[in-house]
């Protein structure tokens, strides 16, 4: 048992470390620009899908709008450098904390429903932030769109910017991933999961599901919009129809879901597979409208056959190759009396330790 | 040979090779309409340059991706153009909202950008040096000449009172505030100034405003299918404009068919027009007639005349490739030469804008004709419109 | 084995309701029922007792069709619907009364009521049905217009009984009928099953309450770990003080408190 | 602001929302009764308007005719799409598996819409498209008057059909303990998908009407979806009468509105609405369920 | 060690754990409580029974906060909390189950019983919650509920009466004073009746107050010290079990007889 543990414990290690030499040398292995730009979107999706996971993942709060936090990350962090003259990382730092604040209200309003009602409220806010960034023009810009200053001077080409760039976002993964995996082991994880589960239950036992949630939340929308500013700050444009769009916040979603919500991991293979099926479908297809219909098709195949994502089917088709662990014991009531009886004979110790959450207790 | 060096995977574009230009154009959502026009005119130009000998003795060969209508793609697109399919050159996308990301990509990697149809005067403030607009004139400039019509009638006689309906997009707005400011020097009075949002499909309050104020000329800043949208909705009410004018919604093939027998004397403004006696136009509509049976239109016209702008660079520095010294010749030429195109002489400021102006066509005899300048005039300007 | 015990008070008489042999599980776990034979004979009560977790319900949902299962068969009136859907089995003539809460929340007492005769035609026959409902659980009549889901607890339990009575079927089975329900209302469900058993109905009842139950059942039938421990009529097992301090809690059955509130 | 002009939008208001009502309804059908987000509703809705307008390009027939056709074809594309594809979904996630299953859904018709008909904006040629009459000094457009007309049928026959029919009750014993369902003798596959089926079918007749007055492209259901779901958030999720009342409040409202702030602004009555509601009433205005009990 | 601990936790006794004032509250036309004034004493086990529909359920739901009672007021020890959060509540130290048996279907025995778990501080709360001391306090809580086996099994597969157990389970993990009980018997196999029931007595040894609902009279007489049955919401006799059981009020109400 300890044995096989240490086991799996070492196959997982070894995976992480050769997840990560991967990561890190794919710009070296990418064989020209393109492929190297594709490796930053994928890295943004992946960044974007980790950080929506946070909310969906942990508290079972579907939102279709996440994109609005990106949204709002990329135009705080442009607008931070256009308008405040300030350092383009300090903008983009500055303008996601900026969102984690506003995502405080945002939350107090949404977090109030549940379920359907909550997948409503997080399309509407996308829309309403469209409609306000369109309209607001002499501030964001409005349609004609917004052009973000390039953080690196004329001289690091263009190729040069994207190798940067992956790595930068890497690196903002890698912190939403630990962010996401401390959370995941803790109290507060926990506490979250409940809430997924049973919102109410959760409350009677002494969670306080609002602030859990709304604390959530806010982590989400600013790493969300870290990977927004972080993005903008690439690309290098924003145009209000594609920054607030159902579409990307859908993406984030369907990402997290191929993947599987419950998993440190999901969201970033989700982020691989569609960011390679999308460029793929779009290679293939690209001069119809088939590629929708191909992406529809995976996200209907992955909904249908594999609802917990990959990651756990993967894991259940393994656990199935694998002796059953006897976790569960079966016994009889007979057999379960007898065994009593021999016990019966200390019971003030099973009294006793019934009791013995001293830390626990105030 | 520095092939390559921009983008470090600029391909093999050997000598003898063919040229590769490469495109991506919304062939699907939202502009696809427009979108396909302009794949129509690169693949009629680059089969006209293929007949005629080619490009520097070299075959033209177009490689058009399709960026969904989508700032995101367009510019990965580009970017994939340029590092993994290794072109020699590429031709702009179409509209404003595609061109900005896309010409970012191709000034990086130190590209002659020439477009086709990035009209708003947003393009050329974003500080691009590598941009040309291959069409007459940019957004605003597009109604001058009916401007110009309207501020030589007799004062009683001209429009007192005029509505304005723009779809919130740089270029539709653009046209229509183009003229709108030309007509408030004149003291003509706004009493109707609406933006609404692309994806508007009623326009049902929009146009009981506009009926309600019963403006004597009706100015929509219009793509496509929010023109159609806007004037069933204002028939619907009853009113009456003496005037209405709506930027590219009538140029296209289908907006006849939309509005039925109600076009009489629409105006809209075109950069293009088939009759036009411009050297190479004949040919060109010939070639294209021949090619698909009706004769080009606007956007094709406009991706034609990007061909024809860059050819004319090509052929005059006589080098076609990635290569930033050739790249940044040709734009250097261009900047300072006029080049002659199917939609007439073009040259253009540092910016990239064209220094010409639009055509005014109107609906006579329901057909679509020139009516302004009278020089080009086919039929002669309808001033009362009849009712629709 | 266990089923010849009371295959024998019985003679030669038909059963209503034949489980053969059952095996049946959840998905790809592990069994639940593991080779289980229970046979009801017609105007008998067989009431079926076990620790949690034992398997119970899963017989109850084999028996009903909401679980087909892997091995074994069911018969009813004689009729083979081991691979019979849940909808089928109201016509074979079996109702089924879920643990826990099944009234369907968001529909007034009323349409509860009536849909439990959803597939009766004969209206005069629904009218006569609602008026007995309503005669034997007052809080029927009471909250006919209000939302079930508003219901407290025990008065969801009488609504969905009071539901199930309204077809006339021939075989009934109850699970935990009388849970969360208040000592009157467990009377009446307990006359209930009494009156159907009277009227020739065969009625397989889990029950916690096991005393109680097995006071009015004819047979009794205890399960662990999916199989059947020991089978025999009610009285005998009642009477065994092994099996009342495995299955039947503790203290001998004739202890006043117990006696108190079984009045 | 001349009284004609409100007069005038009041009756714009009151056309739209008839639409809206119509659209909404079905929506609130598989939401609030079938626990179900039906994000595809608006694409079928334009898939609906497609065949309308191809119906009347190809035979040259009045599109209302096309409805003897889509409306059966829909009622079994609902049934054989709740049969072989929501029916696949679990019931605990259902609500959130159901927005992604029906959102791919979604894509693959606006993607074969684009790919059979591609992106061309379309528009039914109609010789009465611009007639209208005036009606105490408001002009009402013809083709507003029979949508309005068929929106305001099809609901009435919505809402009896749930209300007064055993098929109604079915479905909602159905939709709120299936196993008990099918215990009570209720076909429970058949009912889910019949239920489908319906709310396919309005999807049908609001596409036609759509498509009377309105030019129509395959990504032009996305716009509708944000208003459709707020008004069924507003109205109650799962009342019929509540869908129908909230969208003909803020048909109205957005139509008024239009007036002193412009389209863009007017559009955010929806979103307004919705958050006011959630604040004061989470449950609903006009319908509201039962609250969460314990 | 026990011992030590019955001191610490021994309440600053007023004698009076929880009271009640004039609760009320109606649903439209129905009441479900009725000006109900109670008061509960601590450390001892509180039986509440009444017929069904008598409010005990909405009692539970208005002193715990899960709903807000139309009027009246509620006190725990001497603080109001009247209207308190539920979690603030439950810290507390209210400890409630439900009577339809809530728990965290998707998550395994275990971490349905680590769940309860209440961090004290920000920092233990950002802790592991694998806690080594946790999971042994929870797997001695499901040997003494009769569940240990299923400590890996995920909740929703339980059957409904250890699905009950597992709920009690986790409301113990909570370590609440004033632990309420929603009919902890109902399903619940008469064997393992005798356990709990042991249990409530134990852990009521060691200082802990009980308020238990149940219809299983043979449970409440023998367990509890002091019984108030509702009718119609509100209490309408309260007492030792004995002069309860006997009262004329509460045969007719209850009992039926
Ligand atoms: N849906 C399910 N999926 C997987 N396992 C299940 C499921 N339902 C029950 N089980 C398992 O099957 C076994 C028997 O369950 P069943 O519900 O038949 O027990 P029971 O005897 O009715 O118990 P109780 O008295 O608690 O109701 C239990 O071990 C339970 O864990
Ligand atoms: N949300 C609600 N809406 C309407 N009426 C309600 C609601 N909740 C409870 N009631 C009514 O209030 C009364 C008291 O209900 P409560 O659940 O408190 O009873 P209880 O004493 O717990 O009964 P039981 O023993 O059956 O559990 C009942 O008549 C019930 O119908
Ligand atoms: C003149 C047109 C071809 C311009 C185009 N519609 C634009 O958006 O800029
Ligand atoms: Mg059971
Ligand atoms: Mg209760």
């Amino acid at each position: 048992m300890t044995a096989s543990r240490t086991v799996n414990r070492g196959v997982k290690i070894v995976g992480l470390l050769a997840l990560i030499a991967l990561a890190l040398a794919f710009p070296s292995l990418a064989p020209d620009p393109f492929i190297l730009s594709v490796g930053v979107v994928i890295m943004s999706y992946a960044v974007l899908a980790t950080s929506w996971n946070f909310v969906g993942g942990f508290t079972g709060y579907i939102s279709l709008g996440h994109a609005a936090y990106s949204g709002l990350g990329g135009y705080a962090t442009a607008l931070l450098i256009l308008d405040a003259g300030l350092n383009p990382w300090v903008a983009m730092l500055l303008g996601a904390v900026g969102v984690a604040l506003l995502a405080v209200p945002i939350g107090i309003a949404s977090l109030r429903v549940r379920g359907a009602s909550f997948v409503i409220v997080s399309i509407a806010l996308v829309l309403i932030m469209l409609l306000a960034f369109q309209s607001w023009g002499s501030v964001t810009g409005g349609s004609n769109g917004l052009r973000v200053p390039r953080p690196f001077g004329p001289e690091v080409l263009r190729p040069e910017q994207h190798e940067r760039f992956f790595y930068l976002h890497l690196a903002l993964l890698a912190i939403a991933l630990f962010t996401w995996w401390a959370i995941d082991r803790s109290r507060f994880g926990i506490g979250l999961k409940a809430i997924r589960e049973d919102e109410d239950k959760a409350e009677a036992l002494g969670v306080p599901t609002f602030s859990y949630k709304l604390a959530v939340f806010v982590v989400s929308a600013f790493f969300t919009a870290l990977g927004g500013g972080l993005y903008a700050l690439w690309f290098g444009f924003l145009d209000p129809i594609f920054q607030f769009s159902i579409l990307v916040g859908s993406y984030m979603v369907l990402m997290s879901l191929l993947g599987g919500i419950r998993s440190l991991f999901g969201p970033l293979l989700g982020a691989v597979i569609v960011g390679y099926a999308l460029e793929f479908f779009k290679a293939q297809y690209g001069d119809t409208q088939f590629h929708l219909v191909a992406l529809g098709l995976l996200l209907a195949l992955v909904v249908l056959f594999m609802p917990d994502g990959i990651i756990p089917a993967v894991g259940q088709l393994v656990a199935r190759f694998r002796p059953q662990a006897a976790s569960i014991r079966e016994q009889t009531q007979a057999e379960l009396a007898a065994q009593r009886r021999g016990e019966a004979s200390e019971p003030d110790r099973d009294d006793a330790m019934a009791v013995s959450g001293e830390e626990a207790r105030r | 040979l520095s092939s390559g060096s921009a983008g470090g995977g600029g391909g093999d574009s050997d000598e003898d090779g063919p040229i590769t230009i490469g495109i991506s154009l919304p062939l699907t959502g939202d502009f696809s309409e427009p979108g396909k026009g302009v794949q129509r005119g690169y693949e009629a130009w680059a089969a006209y340059v293929n007949e005629n000998g080619g490009l520097l003795g070299r075959e033209v060969e177009l490689k058009i991706l399709d960026d969904q209508s989508n700032a995101d793609r367009v510019a990965s697109d580009y970017e994939k153009l340029i590092n993994q399919d290794g072109v020699d050159l590429v031709f702009g996308p179409f509209s404003t909202r595609l061109v900005v990301p896309a010409a970012q990509v191709a000034q990086d990697y130190g590209f002659l950008f020439v477009e086709p149809a990035g009209a708003a005067e947003e393009i050329f403030t974003q500080g691009f040096d590598n941009l040309f607009y291959a069409a007459p004139a940019v957004a605003q400039d597009h109604y001058d000449y009916l401007a110009d019509y309207i501020e030589q009638m007799p004062e009683a006689e001209r429009p007192k009172t005029a509505a304005y309906a723009a779809m919130d997009d740089p270029f539709a707005q653009g046209t229509a505030y183009g003229l709108k400011d030309r007509l408030e020097e004149m003291g003509v009075e706004t009493v109707v100034d609406e933006v609404y949002p692309p994806n508007t499909t009623d326009f049902s309050s929009i146009a009981n405003k506009i009926a309600d104020s019963d403006a004597d000329i009706l100015v929509g800043g219009t793509q496509y299918q929010d023109a159609v949208n806007l004037i069933v909705a204002v028939r619907q009410l009853g009113y009456q404009p003496r005037m209405a004018a709506f930027s590219t919604a009538p140029t296209n093939p289908e907006f006849p068919e939309a509005i039925g027998a109600q076009t009489e004397g629409i105006i809209s403004p075109t950069g293009y027009t088939p009759e036009a006696s411009w050297e190479t136009n004949a040919e060109f509509v010939e070639f294209y007639t021949e090619m698909h049976g009706t004769p080009p239109n606007e956007d094709e016209a406009n991706a034609w005349t990007t061909g024809q702008v860059v050819a004319a660079a090509v052929e005059a520095v006589e080098c076609a490739d990635a290569s930033p010294e050739c790249q940044q010749s040709l734009i250097d030429w261009l900047r300072e030469n006029e080049v002659q195109t199917v939609v007439g002489p073009l040259s253009w400021d540092e910016a990239g804008r064209p220094q010409g102006a639009h055509l005014i066509q109107q609906y006579v005899d329901g057909e679509i004709k020139i009516v302004l300048p009278e020089e080009a005039a086919e039929a002669d300007f309808i001033a009362e419109k009849p009712a629709w | 084995m266990a089923s010849e015990q009371h295959d024998a008070p019985q003679g030669r008489q038909e059963y209503l309701l034949e489980l053969d042999d059952v095996q049946a599980g959840y998905g790809r776990a592990a069994l639940v029922l593991r080779g289980l034979t229970v046979k009801v004979p017609p105007a008998s009560v067989v009431c079926l007792v076990g620790p949690n977790g034992a398997g119970k319900s899963t017989v109850l949902k084999v028996a009903s069709g909401m679980l087909t299962p892997r091995a074994g068969s069911v018969r009813v009136l004689g009729q083979d619907v081991t691979r019979n859907g849940p909808q089928d089995m109201l016509a074979a003539g079996l109702s089924h009364v879920l643990q826990g809460h099944s009234v369907f929340r968001e529909m007034t007492v009323g349409e509860n009521v009536m849909l439990g005769a959803y597939t009766v035609r004969d209206k005069q026959f629904i009218a006569e049905r609602v008026d007995f409902v309503k005669s034997l659980f007052p809080v029927v009549g009471d909250r006919w217009d209000a939302l079930a889901g508003a219901l407290s607890g025990g008065q969801q339990k009488q609504v969905e009984f009071a539901r199930s009575l309204m077809v006339d079927p021939k075989v009934v089975l109850l699970d935990e009928p009388s849970m969360g329900l208040d000592p009157k209302a467990t009377a009446t469900v307990f006359e209930q099953v009494v009156r159907m058993r009277d009227a020739g109905l065969a009625v397989l009842m889990v029950e916690q309450n096991a005393r109680r139950a097995l006071e009015t059942a004819d047979l009794g039938c205890v399960l662990d770990l999916g199989r059947v421990h020991i089978s025999g009529p009610a009285q005998e097992l009642l009477a065994d003080p092994q099996l009342a301090e495995l299955y039947l809690g503790g203290r001998p059955h004739t202890d006043d408190s117990a006696k108190a509130t079984h009045v | 602001m001349s009284g004609s002009l409100i007069l005038q939008s009041v009756v714009l208001g009151v056309l739209l929302g008839g639409l809206y009502a119509l659209l909404a309804a079905g929506l609130t059908l598989y939401f609030g009764v079938m626990r179900v987000v039906m994000i595809a509703h608006s694409a079928f809705l334009i898939l609906a308007a497609y065949l309308a307008w191809y119906f009347t390009s190809q035979t040259g027939l009045d599109p209302l005719f096309s409805l003897i056709i889509t409306v059966p074809l829909f009622f079994v594309a609902g049934v054989v799409m709740q049969r072989l594809l929501i029916s696949r979904l679990r019931p605990a996630t259902l609500t959130m598996m159901s927005v992604l299953l029906t959102f791919s859904i979604a894509l693959v018709i606006e993607g074969m819409l684009g790919f059979i008909f591609s992106g061309t904006q379309r528009r039914i040629q109609l010789p009465y498209s611009g007639t209208s009459f005036e009606v105490f000094g408001a002009n009402i457009a013809v083709v507003k008057l029979i949508a309005f007309v068929l929106a305001a049928a099809s609901l009435l026959a919505l809402y009896l059909i749930m209300k007064r029919t055993r098929f109604g009750q079915a479905l909602r014993a159905t939709i709120q303990h299936p196993e008990a369902a099918r215990l009570v003798g209720v076909n429970t596959d058949r009912v889910a998908g019949y239920g489908f089926g319906l709310g396919l079918a309005t999807a049908a007749v609001g596409g036609t009407a759509l498509a009377l007055d309105s030019t129509i492209y395959p990504s032009l259901h996305w716009h509708w979806i944000g208003p459709l779901m707020a008004i069924i958030v507003v109205g109650g999720l799962g009342s019929i009468p509540g869908a129908a009342i909230a969208a003909m409040v803020l048909g109205i409202g957005q139509a008024l509105l239009q007036l002193p702030l412009g389209t863009t602004w007017a559009q955010t009555i929806f979103y307004v609405a919705l958050f006011a509601t959630l604040m004061l009433r989470p449950q609903g205005f006009f319908g509201g369920r039962l609250a969460q009990r314990f | 060690m026990t011992q030590t601990q019955q001191e610490s936790s021994a309440p600053v006794s007023t004698g009076r754990s929880l009271e009640t004032n004039g609760l009320r509250k109606s649903y439209g036309g129905v009441t479900a409580l009725d000006g109900a004034s109670v008061t509960f004493q601590d450390g001892k086990v509180n039986a509440l029974i009444g017929p069904n529909g008598s409010g005990k359920t909405t009692f539970f739901n208005c002193v715990t906060g899960m709903i807000r009672a139309d009027e009246g007021t509620t006190t725990f020890r001497g603080t109001d909390i009247t209207t308190a959060s539920p979690h603030r509540i439950a810290r507390q130290g209210i400890g409630r189950s439900f009577q339809l048996c809530r728990i965290f279907p998707r998550m395994t025995v275990m971490e349905n019983m680590l769940a309860a778990v209440r961090p004290q501080s920000v920092w233990k709360m950002l802790g592991s919650a694998r806690d080594a001391a946790d999971q042994e306090r929870a797997r001695e809580l499901l040997a003494r509920v009769g569940i240990d086996h299923l400590e890996h099994a995920e909740a929703r597969d339980l059957s409904y009466g250890q699905q009950k157990l597992l709920e009690l389970g986790g409301v113990l993990m909570a370590d609440p004073d004033t632990i309420m009980l929603d009919e902890p018997a109902g399903g619940v196999n008469p064997a393992l009746i005798d356990r709990i029931a042991n249990l409530i007595r134990s852990l009521n040894a060691e200082g802990k107050t009980f308020i238990v609902v149940e219809h299983n009279m043979e449970l409440v007489m023998s367990l509890s010290d002091h019984v108030v049955v509702f009718d119609r919401g509100r209490p309408i006799c309260e007492g030792p079990p004995s002069l309860v059981q006997n009262d004329p009020r509460v045969l007719e109400a209850y009992l039926g007889i």
